[in-house]
């Protein structure tokens, strides 16, 4: 049974913060649609400092999410930044004390960090959000304990969520303001979603 | 981009430099991003905190002093502070009577305001409550007027709020009479101009030589519709119409109206626009009470100006007219 | 022409409607375009007015009111106010022991103002003098001081004479003071941007989307230089070079410092200016009293800011200390 | 001996009122160039203000001189207005109590509204103003005393000051801080007295 432990964390967060860099600029432009065009940004900045504090980290996996939900957030506090944070906060409760998570827990692990940022931004599923992706990849990795198959489960869920919704109106954050226009524009928290999974492929 | 300044990455930095230096009998930065009263903290007083993004002097950093806020936490310009850094404000703003956090509703100052008063009640035992402002009665309709944006009508409970506390109130009636004040709040905007965010160098949005947007939000945020400047008097009325079809007012009504520019609006104008929105309560028999004509909630050098309503009770007046002081205003 | 408005001709009218139904208690319009004190006359008062065109609130006429000036005549948007007007404004302005005109140093309100004067003392007895602001000096050499442009200097000339008139001195007193505290003041302004006279409907001056001009008067007047826009602690560099340079200032010298936005520029950014403008004077050993950062003397929606320094011995500190009471500032 | 009346007084103003209309966009063009442009807009508005009360103007000169004062100033206080009315003022001292007054004096009036003019306004003969034109007019008026004579004197006096003080600088009002970019361009206000004078021809 494959299980993960902080060093694949440090591994991951090295893969994210390079892959985020080379599409900050697209996250921009999808954020400047429907908001104030500064989720690449955020993104990168978030990762990277993770990235960069790595080494640090400690074996705890609990503590060291926590770890990554304070880099993250200190790093952006745009509201995708506390999101994330939030949710490493739920994977730090989740392995408090652990220091190895079978990678059969993903899922779960996945669909509490939802619920934590759900309760955190007040937001639903269906609301076009990073949410909706985060309730897709938990459900596309349930069963699932085997590192590759996670990733490509992941993968394909957060992409078939960004297409799902597009058509839809944003009912959250600031694209919401946007009403009608909002409908045929990808939303850009679902596209960074399937940009940090894809940067793990 | 047409600012002054030295380098975007510290123009918020040097602000605050500056606001402390010019005015140290009011503010003081105990540390990066957080200012707080200069004159220290009175024991068992609840503190009334706020934060949110820079760029809108006064707003949020210039209400804090007597009568009115203990505490502020500032971002990047338009930009939520940290959690982070709320919970030190709150902590600086603790008196041992508790925390009121008042503030704008944004999406991430809501999320970082939570998890910063999370932070301080499992860190430091200090109480908290929330109460924001939902003023912009063209961001969302009266059926989701939870969703709304807050706007100029922070300052009514800014003030309202701190004058409560000033008397010594519990964290409960402060918070209680913060709420009152938010919920006789309504306000609507129109921008003629957009602004530039230092750090994005280019202006938030773009408009017409001779276009006007109605209901538009401080940030840039879309209104409800776009078309050729009207007169002042026309805009008015539109204005007055929304904001009073949210709230009616009538005979016997009391209320204060804040005639606000966002930046580049001069106060010339102002008055050419109270002078008409007086006439609209006037001729409803709505009593006005200390009306305010300024600058009190802007986004730096856009052009257009919100007027904000806030309806009156004894009690809201009362604390509307007690005193309070900071380099912005003094009553 | 992006700006609030009913009609150019209305404007100014309109804007003086508006004024005083806002704040009835500061101020009264006993006939058009004329702006006195609400409360009346103190009998045995010195009588302070001030004249000019309209577009630069506060200045003149927000600035009358208790510890400042009795009355303002008020012209169009950048224009002079009739001789008439300004012999009105004495009328009402006198309690019996004369009349100081304090304005700025403008061709066209100077004839006037002298005309009103001769025509009050004939036709009135009223006793007169005149005390005119030339603080910029980026208008003319240290030879032509005289020939300089009033502009925000005359924010202290009101305050300290305004200061010295309420303690009931005599006209000759009160003028002394005044021209005391006129000849201490030095200014210079930089412009980004012109704004819009409502009856000529278009800017003022045309300048580059990244240019600024140095030495920029507050009607759009010709300065010393344009360049490209730079750092903000460059232009204060110069800005405070060349004041310091006109009127010396060292170890044991006092001064206020006013850090002025011409309307756009926010607050945001007069606290940059500030910032290292503060800096400069401590590097020097002058020690600031009272400084004064805010919309003091604007151009309507002008970008671009001014600094006046005032030097200050006891009597012109104790004076710009002294209580005053107006819509625009209170002390 | 041909001598004035008001009755010659209105009907001069009429004359240049309507002339003054059809030159303002110039003199406000060239008032531009050097200053704030609402030349003509004074001079138009102020003989105007004159022409419309001319009906009403007093017998007495000297009233009539001192009513014309009062039109121009209240019709518009820019500095051009407030020189005319200053001029009319002590064109009205000078003939008081008269009903008619010789041509031959009309130097006389124009030496002294000058020297009024150059007490009120604190400005020089050379200044390259408005000044210099009375100065010429009275200059090349003098000892004349019949009407064609007398109009075609000051206006080639006018037009000579004109050209010959264009390649100057300008030492007075709002010109004065052009500095050297004055010089070459006409003064408004000499046009300006140019044009009042060749309403008369
Ligand atoms: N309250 C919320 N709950 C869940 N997701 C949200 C919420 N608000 C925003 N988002 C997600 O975050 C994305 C925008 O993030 P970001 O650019 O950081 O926001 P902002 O700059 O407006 O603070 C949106 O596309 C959406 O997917
Ligand atoms: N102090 C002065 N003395 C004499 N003539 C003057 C003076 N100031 C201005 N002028 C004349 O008036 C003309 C400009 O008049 P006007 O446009 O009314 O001035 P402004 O608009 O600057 O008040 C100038 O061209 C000059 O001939
Ligand atoms: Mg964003
Ligand atoms: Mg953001
Ligand atoms: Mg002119
Ligand atoms: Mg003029």
């Amino acid at each position: 049974m494959a299980e993960f432990t902080t060093a694949s964390l440090r591994a991951a967060a090295a893969r994210i913060a390079d892959h985020a860099e080379g599409v900050a600029a697209k996250l921009n432009e999808a954020d400047g649609r429907l908001g104030d065009g500064d989720l690449g940004i955020t993104v990168s900045k978030g990762w990277r400092e993770i990235a960069d504090n790595a080494e640090g980290l400690p074996d705890d996996l609990g503590k060291a999410f926590m770890e990554c939900a304070k880099c993250f957030q200190r790093a952006s506090s745009s509201s995708y930044g506390t999101l994330v944070a939030t949710g490493f906060m739920s994977a730090a409760k989740a392995c408090k004390g652990r220091e190895a998570v079978p990678f059969s827990e993903v899922s779960g692990l996945l669909a509490g960090a939802c619920e934590a940022m759900m309760a955190r931004g007040k937001g639903n599923l269906g609301d076009k959000c990073v949410l909706d992706s985060m309730d897709a990849m938990a459900r596309a990795t349930a069963g699932l304990d085997e590192p590759a198959a996670l990733q490509a489960a992941a993968e394909a869920a957060a992409a078939e969520t960004v297409e799902a919704f597009k058509p839809q109106q944003n009912k959250l954050g600031r694209a919401r303001m946007f009403g009608e226009k909002s409908a045929g524009i990808a939303d850009p928290g679902q596209i960074a979603a399937l940009e940090m999974v894809h940067a793990l492929a | 981009m047409k600012k002054i300044l030295n380098s975007p990455d510290s123009y918020v930095d040097e602000m605050l430099d500056g606001l402390c230096a010019a005015h140290p009998e009011f503010y003081a930065q105990p540390e990066p991003r957080v200012i707080v009263r200069a004159g220290g903290k009175t024991p068992g007083k609840v503190g009334i905190v706020t934060g949110g993004g820079s760029g809108h002097l006064p707003v949020f950093t210039g209400y804090v002093g007597k009568g009115l806020l203990d505490g502020c936490a500032i971002g990047n310009v338009f930009a939520s502070p940290s959690a982070e850094q709320m919970a030190a404000t709150m902590r600086h703003a603790d008196a041992g009577a508790g925390v009121l956090r008042l503030y704008g509703n944004y999406g991430g100052d809501v999320m970082n305001f939570d998890m910063a008063g999370e932070m301080v009640e499992m860190e430091d035992d200090i109480a908290s409550t929330t109460v924001l402002l939902a003023d912009d009665v063209a961001s969302a309709g009266p059926e989701e007027a939870a969703k709304r944006r807050g706007v100029a009508g922070m300052v009514y409970a800014f003030k309202i709020a701190g004058a409560k506390a000033e008397h010594m109130a519990s964290l409960d009636e402060v918070t209680a009479v913060a709420q009152k004040a938010a919920d006789a709040c309504r306000s609507i905007g129109m921008a003629l101009s957009p602004c530039t965010v230092p750090q994005a160098g280019k202006p938030t949005f773009e408009i017409g030589e001779t276009e006007m947007e109605m209901g538009m939000g401080i940030h840039g945020e879309p209104g409800i519709w776009r078309d050729e400047l009207k007169p002042a008097d026309e805009i008015v009325d539109e204005m007055m119409e929304r904001l009073l079809a949210d709230m009616p007012l009538g005979q016997g009504d009391r209320c204060s109206i804040l005639v606000n520019s966002l930046g580049a609006t001069p106060p010339e104008e102002l008055y050419i626009i109270y002078r008409h929105a007086k006439a609209v309560l006037d001729g409803k028999g709505v009593e006005i009470v200390m009306p305010l004509v300024g600058r009190y909630a802007t986004s730096m050098e856009m052009a257009g100006a919100t007027i904000t309503l806030c309806k009156l009770d004894d009690e809201l007046e009362a604390l509307l007219k007690a005193p309070c002081d900071c380099a912005f205003w003094r009553v």
